[in-house]
């Protein structure tokens, strides 16, 4: 019994000798210049060389990860942890989120209840192959034609289609990379930054009396949002209203006043400013309220009159004190709560 | 010359590694996305399957057996000699041709755990081939598992176009494919004495 | 044994309706619409202003650009706007509009120009370009520079391609049986601009008279061969015309010129002749209005410009109730949705079918039948292209060669699941074009 | 102590550890495997052989045979290995012969890898008892004198072809009718 | 301890091997032509499983990672080797059944996986958990496709005659297209079920 | 004259008219004329088989796509190919909740479950057919003779197992033992010719797939006329392997493709464990299938030079 233990031994030793000392020197002999981060994500995958993530092994995955042919969660057997670790070495960082944050945004409100249709459509349902026979079935050679290309492309899955057939973005889960503005045919998404809140919802530059008979909620170009903008935002460029964003307020005035509701605001209520008690009296927010809706004497709390205020923020912003914050009626943007969902069902 | 001719034809056809004989699934179901990455992975298989073959039959025949060690230090040095010799290859391709390293030295790791080499490597030893059989059988079971595995990309390439329900998507489907596919190799079966 | 090419199809010509019938001058629109862009190419600019009067055959495009051709005014009368106007296309295009005063009086410029013998190559370039002149046959690629190729490209064959292999279509048919003298001369004059002596007209085996009456034209010309060919859509195709008539293949992603080749249509050649005997630039043409849905079909004379609503209403309206309006012939025409667009330099026909020929069968899934492989006539595997395109997988459509393929119709023609291929691979080369372009 | 001795020493230590662990546990169950295989095959021989109680091993021109004898030592016959070719691989059984009577005196199938519920019947003694009491000159022919099983005539065939190819050996050796 | 139970119940159904991970195949498909195959293979990879984790988790402070494999495989092959050995010493009849998958377990990716992924990252008691969970999330899957395979090949179940001496038997499920058909169908069926729990979970 | 909405399509605008329909429902009339032979030489049981294997390929059909709440569109008459396809592959003598087995294979596993017509990598029936041999393969060995009924064996089993040859009028005819629809050489010739006089079956795959059956017994030295005459090689050729949704799409695909069929038939019938290799030959070719497809992309009009 001692003779068998003794040679397996000896055997098993030797052979790991031999076979650690040619590892050894051919790590040393062959050694290769590789990206750290392929070796860090290597140690952290599970090294299980399984191919259950349709790479060659685990390393092959590492490559593809650092390639960025690979998402950081490929690996299966590794489950989230792994995934958790494998983004931190990729440095999927947050400097990206730092910008000013831009969603997507339909400009086109002409949907099968609202747009003429010029003929039938039959064929590919997509808008791009649609857009190249006859420029689609829709009157105005400017509207969403409704097939979802954009749906289809959104890799967050931001779009839905309505029933009206027009995209509707949620703008939370958008991440605003771009790719249903590049996808759609007929330039009908717009990237804007988050904090805009008006929109013309139409491109149309045909001469208003043609945009009125194809659609209902085109810009007819009528000048009345011209008009009212209290801030010299918005003008009709080409038959169409355009809003500087540079100057826009977002009160909302525009969409009031838009006869064929072809301006639209996300909120329905604008904000209104509610001075607080950290009020000084210093006048300064009364002087610069472009529609006086601010009063009150000075060394005194003010007071907004909320009738009258239209939600333009300047107050706020030119406020030292910090005493006015702008408030909006409790509003839930994408009616999206667990009860809602209980709901539905 | 026809036995090996046998030996080699056997395994490709009447006792397919992957299809009938259950060896080497992970990367049979793993790997055959693309055609042309489930054709290089089988040729790094067949690489490897080769070289075990020819270190096994040493292993087995001229030291494990004259030292009465076969029974039971058989699978160490086996996995052991595998494993190494694997990485050992693996480094030297790495250094010296990465074009190759590219096209077929990333499947070598993967190759390691693979069952089709340890049993490919236990197969040798209960057949007691001699050195030229147990290379044709290396290869044998390597081109076999490279045929199964080019068939089963080809099918899965063209199965992209095709609707498959949810629940069977990913790995169901394929091992229904695969089903379907060794059900059609047992026409081989009986045809080559083995 | 006719010659003709590999793959292809035998769809019902129905040439019957217009075949035996001259053509006929249309009557004097009252108001054009003249497109800028009736070409390949960059689109013209205007050169008068709204209020202008003009006279016929009076530039009123300029072409900036090589590729390109200046667009002449098609009536006498006051030009009424210049705007963005509803186009074969389905895109609004720049076109001046002109009301027509009813005189019909012709340009004080448009005067004959030499005799074909005196003209030196350059001049009838020259000629032709001025004329507007651009390919009849659909594409509408400026003439001129086709025949400007660059010195390293040896052309040694004119093909004149009177093949009108779309079914219904029978523009160039009558053409060529009323005024082979104007084809020849025309092609004459081709001949001349590039220095080629050897020239065919490849014409359909489904047209004798026209093959009669072209052989008699070029009797005395020994180097012109009129080639009857195999009555198969689409013969026509200049990649099949030239493999018919020379046995040669123009090279993947390559022009007729790098096989030594220029391809004119018979139009064409009518219209270079006009210029030579008139002087006048090309201002009209012939088109085949037709289809079960118009009551009594015709070969019109038609002014540029006319919408085509009254070229129908000249041919006594619709029959029954039309279902689909279309720019030129049935596998490669373009379907309207407005009677306003107007005939352009390259429309040969309006077809109107009625609602009961239309179907719209919903596709069903592709059983690899491999109809579409036989008929695609540059031998590609359609079904794929189709099924990259609705997968969105453009790079393996490239790889396929998708950019080969010539919109022909023939796979979505035979599938009998009803897939709109030729749909796909068009949207496929979109995509594929757009992002090369990036 | 650089890096790779280290390694080196570890990847030592383990294997020795394993080989001895190894070696450990073969000590203890090798007997008991051993004793497992001894008596399967005595089974078997006395299962070809009817009235065995021992036997003893005799190799004979490269041949190995297992002679049978009663409590009393009388020789009930010869047991040999048999190998056929079947339908998914090759047939291994023990044969049992008596050559004075020139008879088979059982068969048993040691291991083979037909289909299970088809060509594995070979194994049911419905199949085996056959052959009990068949003598060794008969032609040994599927559907004549070996009765076959339905839908599958391979395995069985193979199994009369195996024994009919080792009898012709063993008839030389042990000759009908003569002593052994 | 409730870390302990995460750990334990992981391996039994949301991180299964078999059904989820789906790793581990060969000797899943090659060894469940009957259900008790299912129990005896599942019983020694978990055995392979439990002890190899405990000892990778001791020793991970002291394993260099260069080696790490080549040391997890010598201890695996090991324990491999030993369950092979007794299991012929003392269950001779399953082990010729399981043949040649028995050293097969070595290569068995969930093996490995766990040694790599968990074992030598955490305490040996979280270690012998998860291991466990595993090893019987592993048993429990191929012994039911096992005993699918069993009832419809053979009409019996655990050996025991459930269908009836005269049902007809469906050869096929014996032979390898029936493990992967098998296989297939199985895990179609739990994505379903998963996939509805799922559901139910991310509404409530 | 604007009142009217026309239809905007791309081109072009006219079809053809073929349809899967005419397709499917032409194949089916061809396999009448086996079916008839079938239930002329084996009676009234062969009927039932063909009735009950059809129907219940069509309701298999229907309940998959039904479940996966998709448009039913057993009209389309694949489903009924399928069937009819699957009873003429199965001896006379099978029971009849074995063809329904059959059935439900051939369209839930080798149809349905890729998304039905047109997406399966493997002929449905031929599925549903060597499913049945290898589940049943008692049954679906046990054979009878036409007319009588007796248990027999077929003229391939005998001549493999025995070496005993049938007379080729009776192959021909149909008056031997074997398949429902492949004993009557005559009727599946004619069904077949029928369907390529209609252009819905390519020449190329039954010739080169006969022809190298024939080649290469010939070579080998057995009668090449009793090989194509015995089995279910014509019916195979005919209607099974020109299945075009499992078969390749190019013109030198399928010639690759009857190659490959016959030399796997022969060398399973005249090597292998079955008598007859016709079905999976087939299945094996369905196999390399994407393969081939890849490897033989035409050379497309202006390529200059092949790849
Ligand atoms: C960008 C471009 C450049 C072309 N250049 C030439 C040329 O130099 N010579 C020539 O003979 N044809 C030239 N062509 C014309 C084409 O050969 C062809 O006649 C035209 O695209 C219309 O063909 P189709 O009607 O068959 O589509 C050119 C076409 C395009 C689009
Ligand atoms: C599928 C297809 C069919 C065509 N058929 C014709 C035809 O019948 N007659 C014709 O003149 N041009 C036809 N063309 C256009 C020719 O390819 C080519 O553009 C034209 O003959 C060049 O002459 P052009 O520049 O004078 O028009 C066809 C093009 C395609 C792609
Ligand atoms: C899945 C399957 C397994 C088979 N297994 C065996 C087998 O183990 N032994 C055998 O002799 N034949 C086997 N066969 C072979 C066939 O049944 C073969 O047709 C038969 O041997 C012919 O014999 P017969 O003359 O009884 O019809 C098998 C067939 C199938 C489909
Ligand atoms: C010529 C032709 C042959 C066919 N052969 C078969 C066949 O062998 N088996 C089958 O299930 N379906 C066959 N079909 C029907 C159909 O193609 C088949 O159900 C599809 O494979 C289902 O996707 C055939 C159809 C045609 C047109
Ligand atoms: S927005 Fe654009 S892409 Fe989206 S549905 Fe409308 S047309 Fe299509
Ligand atoms: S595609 Fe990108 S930009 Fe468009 S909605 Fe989705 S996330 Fe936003
Ligand atoms: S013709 Fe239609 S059905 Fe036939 S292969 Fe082409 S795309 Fe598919
Ligand atoms: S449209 Fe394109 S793909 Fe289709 S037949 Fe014509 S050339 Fe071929
Ligand atoms: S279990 Fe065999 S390769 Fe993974």
């Amino acid at each position: 019994m001692a003779n068998v233990i003794l040679v397996s031994v000896l055997s098993m030793g030797g052979l790991s000798l031999l076979l650690g000392a040619g590892l050894a020197y051919a790590s040393k002999k062959f050694a290769v210049e590789t990206d750290p981060r392929v070796d860090k994500i290597n140690e952290v995958l599970p090294g299980a060389n399984c191919g259950a993530c349709g790479y060659p092994g685990c390393s092959g995955l590492a490559g593809a990860i650092v390639e960025g042919k690979a998402p950081v969660n490929a690996c299966l057997v590794g489950g989230p942890t792994v995934a958790q670790k494998i983004a931190e070495i990729m440095g999927v960082s947050a400097s990206a989120e730092a910008k000013e944050k831009k969603v997507a945004r339909v400009l086109c409100q002409g949907g099968i209840n609202e747009a003429k249709f010029k003929s039938d459509y039959h064929g590919v349902k997509t808008c791009r192959a649609a857009a190249m026979v006859n420029g689609g079935p829709k009157a105005c050679p400017f509207a969403c034609i409704g097939f979802g290309d954009c749906a289809k492309v959104c890799p967050v899955g931001a779009i839905t289609m309505s029933e009206n057939g027009l995209p509707v973005i949620d703008e939370e889960e958008c991440t605003g990379c771009g790719l249903c503005v590049k996808e759609c045919p007929k330039q009908v998404i717009s990237l804007s930054s988050k904090k805009n809140e008006v929109h013309v919802r139409c491109r149309a530059t045909m001469k208003g009396k043609d945009t009125r008979e194809v659609c209902k909620v085109g810009c007819i170009a009528c000048r009345q949002c011209e008009r009212v903008c209290p801030f010299d935002a918005i003008h009709v460029v080409n038959n169409v209203a355009v809003i500087d964003y540079e100057k826009c307020r977002n009160c909302m005035l525009c969409v009031e006043k838009c006869p064929t509701k072809t301006i639209t605001s996300l909120f329905p209520e604008r904000k209104k400013a509610v001075i607080n008690d950290n009020c000084i009296g210093c006048t300064i927010c009364a002087k610069n309220c472009p529609v006086n809706a601010i009063s009150g004497e000075v060394k005194k709390k003010h007071e907004a009159n909320q009738e009258l205020c239209i939600g333009c923020s300047i107050c706020a912003e030119k406020c030292p004190k910090d005493a006015i914050v702008m408030v909006r009626e409790k509003y839930n943007k994408n009616g999206g709560s667990c009860d809602d969902c209980a709901e539905a069902k | 010359m026809k036995e090996l001719f046998f030996i080699i034809a056997g395994s490709v056809l009447v006792n397919n590694f992957v299809l009938s004989r259950f060896l080497g699934e992970c990367p049979f179901l793993g790997v055959s996305r693309k055609l042309e990455t489930a054709i290089s992975m089988g040729i790094a298989t067949t690489f490897v399957l080769t070289m075990t073959s020819v270190a096994t039959y040493f292993i087995q025949f001229y030291i494990l057996e004259p030292f009465g060690l076969s029974r039971f230090l058989q699978i160490v040095s086996f996995i052991l000699v595998i494993a190494s010799l694997v990485q050992l290859v693996e480094m030297v391709i790495l250094k010296t041709s990465p074009a190759l390293y590219r096209a077929l030295g990333i499947y070598l790791p993967l190759i390691t755990t693979n069952c089709a080499v340890l049993g490919l490597a236990l197969l040798i030893a209960i057949k007691r081939y001699n050195l030229i059989q147990s290379i044709a059988f290396g290869i044998g079971a390597g081109l076999g598992f490279t045929l199964a595995m080019a068939l089963m990309a080809g099918i899965r390439e063209e199965m992209e176009f095709a609707d498959v329900p949810e629940a069977l998507q990913g790995a169901a489907i394929v091992l229904i494919t695969a089903g379907l596919l060794s059900m059609a190799f047992l026409g081989f079966s009986g045809l080559i004495p083995m | 044994m006719l010659k003709t090419f590999k793959g292809g199809i035998h769809p019902p010509y129905n040439k019957e309706l217009t075949k035996h019938k001259p053509v006929e001058k249309a009557k004097l629109p009252q108001r054009v619409v003249i497109p800028m862009s009736q070409h390949v190419g960059a689109p013209c600019e205007p050169v008068v202003k709204v209020g202008d009067h003009v006279k016929v055959g009076q530039k009123i495009g300029e072409a900036k650009a090589f590729v390109s051709a200046p667009i002449h005014s098609s009536v006498s009368g006051k030009v009424v706007a210049i705007e963005p106007r509803p186009h074969a296309s389905g895109a609004h295009v720049m076109s001046v509009v002109i009301e027509s005063d009813g005189t019909d009086e012709v340009y004080e410029g448009v005067k004959p120009p030499k005799p074909l013998e005196e003209l030196t190559p350059d001049e009838i370039k020259n000629l032709i370009r001025e004329a507007g002149i651009v390919g009849m046959g659909g594409a509408g690629f400026p003439t001129q520079v086709k025949l400007s190729p660059p010195a390293d490209k040896k052309i040694d064959t004119i093909i004149v391609n009177g093949a009108e292999c779309e079914p219904y279509l029978t523009a160039d048919h009558r053409l060529m049986v009323e005024r082979p003298e104007d084809v020849v001369l025309g092609l004459r004059a081709i001949m001349k601009a590039t220095g080629v002596n050897r020239a065919y007209i490849g014409i359909e085996d489904n047209k004798p008279d026209a093959i009669e009456a072209m052989k008699e034209a070029v009797k005395s010309f020994s180097d012109i061969e009129v080639v009857p060919l195999a009555t198969k859509y689409p013969q026509g195709g200049e990649k099949q015309l030239i493999n018919a008539v020379t046995g040669r293949e123009v090279p993947s992603g390559g022009l007729p010129m790098d096989v030594g080749v220029i391809v004119d249509n018979a139009g064409t050649c009518a219209a270079i002749a006009n210029v030579l005997k008139t002087g006048m630039p090309l201002i009209e043409r012939i088109t085949t209005v037709t289809g079960a849905g118009v009551k009594e079909p015709k070969n019109l004379l038609a002014r540029i410009g006319t919408p085509v609503g009254e070229l129908i209403e000249q041919c006594g309206g619709f029959a029954g109730e039309p279902g689909k309006v279309i720019m030129g012939g049935p596998m490669m025409g373009i379907s309207q949705s407005s009677l306003e667009v107007p005939v352009m330099k390259g429309t040969s026909g309006v077809l109107v079918l009625q609602k009961s020929e239309v179907k719209t069968l919903e596709p069903m899934p592709c059983i690899k039948c491999a109809r579409c492989v036989d008929a695609c006539p540059i031998h590609l595997l359609p079904t794929y292209l189709g099924k990259f395109a609705e997968k969105g997988m453009w790079d393996e459509a490239e790889k396929y060669h998708a950019l080969d393929c010539i919109e022909c119709g023939c796979c979505a023609y035979v599938c009998p699941a009803n897939i709109p291929l030729t749909q796909l691979i068009r949207l496929a080369k979109n995509r594929i074009l757009a992002s090369k372009k990036k | 102590m650089n890096q790779y001795a280290r390694m080196i020493v570890v990847l030592l230590i383990f294997s020795v550890l394993s080989g001895a662990v190894l070696a450990f546990s073969y000590e203890i169950a090798n007997p008991k495997i051993q004793e497992h295989a001894m008596k399967n095959l005595e089974e078997s021989i006395k299962n070809v052989l009817p009235g065995t109680t021992k036997y003893e091993q005799v190799e004979k021109e490269g041949m190995t045979f297992y002679l049978g004898l009663d409590d009393q030592g009388n020789k009930k016959g010869i047991a040999f290995k048999a190998t056929g070719q079947g339908f998914g691989g090759p047939i291994e059984m023990m044969v049992g012969y008596d050559p004075k009577e020139g008879k088979l005196t059982g068969l048993q199938i040691l291991s083979m890898a037909e289909t299970p519920g088809l060509g594995a019947r070979i194994q049911e003694p419905a199949f085996t008892e056959q052959f009990k009491g068949k003598s060794v000159n008969d032609p040994f022919e599927p559907k004549k004198d070996v009765q076959v099983i339905t839908g599958a005539t391979i395995s069985p065939a193979g199994v009369a072809s195996g024994i009919k190819s080792a009898l012709e050996k063993v008839t030389k050796i042990y000759p009908v009718g003569g002593d052994y | 301890m409730y870390q302990l139970v995460k750990d334990f119940l992981n391996g039994l159904w949301n991180e299964n091997p078999t059904f989820r991970m789906i790793i581990g195949m060969c000797p899943t498909l090659a060894v469940t032509t009957a259900a008790m195959n299912g129990i005896a293979m599942g019983l020694a990879t978990t055995f392979v499983l439990v002890f190899s984790s405990l000892l990778i988790s001791l020793l991970r402070n002291f394993i260099p990672a260069k080696v790490r494999i080549p040391c997890f495989i010598i201890v695996i092959a090991t324990f491999v080797t030993v369950v092979d050995l007794f299991m012929a010493a003392y269950f001779p009849a399953i082990h010729k059944i399981l043949g040649l998958f028995v050293p097969l377990i070595v290569v068995n990716c969930t093996i490995m996986a766990r040694a790599e992924a968990f074992a030598s990252k955490v305490t040996p008691p979280r270690a012998v958990a998860d291991a466990l969970g595993m090893g019987l999330g592993f048993t429990w899957a191929i012994t039911l496709i096992g005993a699918v395979r069993e009832l419809m090949g053979s009409g019996t179940l655990f050996g025991y005659h459930v269908l009836g001496e005269g049902a007809t038997h469906w050869v096929i499920m014996l032979l390898p297209p029936g493990a992967f058909i098998t296989m297939g169908i199985l895990l179609g069926i739990m994505n379903v079920i998963t996939r509805k729990s799922a559901r139910d979970i991310q509404c409530h | 004259m604007s009142q009217y909405k026309f239809l905007i399509t791309s081109s072009p605008h006219i079809h053809s008219g073929e349809s899967v329909q005419k397709i499917m429902f032409s194949v089916a009339g061809a396999l009448l004329l086996p079916t008839l032979a079938g239930v002329y030489f084996f009676g009234t049981r062969a009927l039932i088989l063909v009735i009950t294997a059809t129907l219940a390929a069509v309701a298999t059909e229907a309940i998959f796509q039904k479940l996966r709440g998709k448009p039913v569109t057993v009209w389309d008459g694949s489903a009924i190919v399928t069937g009819m396809l699957l009873a003429l592959n199965v001896t006379p003598a099978l029971p009849v909740w074995m063809v329904v087995v059959g059935s439900v294979v051939a369209i839930g596993l080798g149809k349905m479950i890729y998304g039905g017509l047109g997406m399966n990598p493997f002929n449905p029936a031929l599925i549903g057919r060597v499913f049945l041999t290898v589940t049943f393969p008692v049954q679906m060995t046990t054979w009878i003779n036409p007319v009588d009924g007796t248990t027999g064996a077929t003229p391939l089993a005998l001549m493999k197992m025995q070496g005993v040859p049938t007379d080729y009028y009776k192959l021909f005819i149909g008056n031997v033992g074997g398949c429902l629809g492949e004993t009557s050489a005559l009727a599946v010739l004619v069904g077949g010719l029928y369907l390529i006089y209609k252009g819905y079956v390519d020449w190329r795959i039954p010739v080169s797939y006969i022809g190298t059956v024939a080649v290469l017994t010939f070579i080998l030295g057995k009668d090449p006329i009793f090989h194509i005459l015995a089995g279910g090689l014509l019916l195979g050729a005919f209607f099974m392997a020109t299945d075009m949704v499992t078969t390749p799409v190019t013109k030198l695909g399928r010639i690759i493709f009857g190659i490959g069929a016959g030399i796997f038939v022969v060398l399973i019938r005249l090597y292998g464990g079955y008598p007859e290799g016709v079905s999976f030959s087939i299945l094996l070719m369905n196999a390399f299938t994407p393969i081939i497809n890849r490897l033989t992309v035409p050379r497309i009009y202006g390529e200059v030079k092949t790849r």
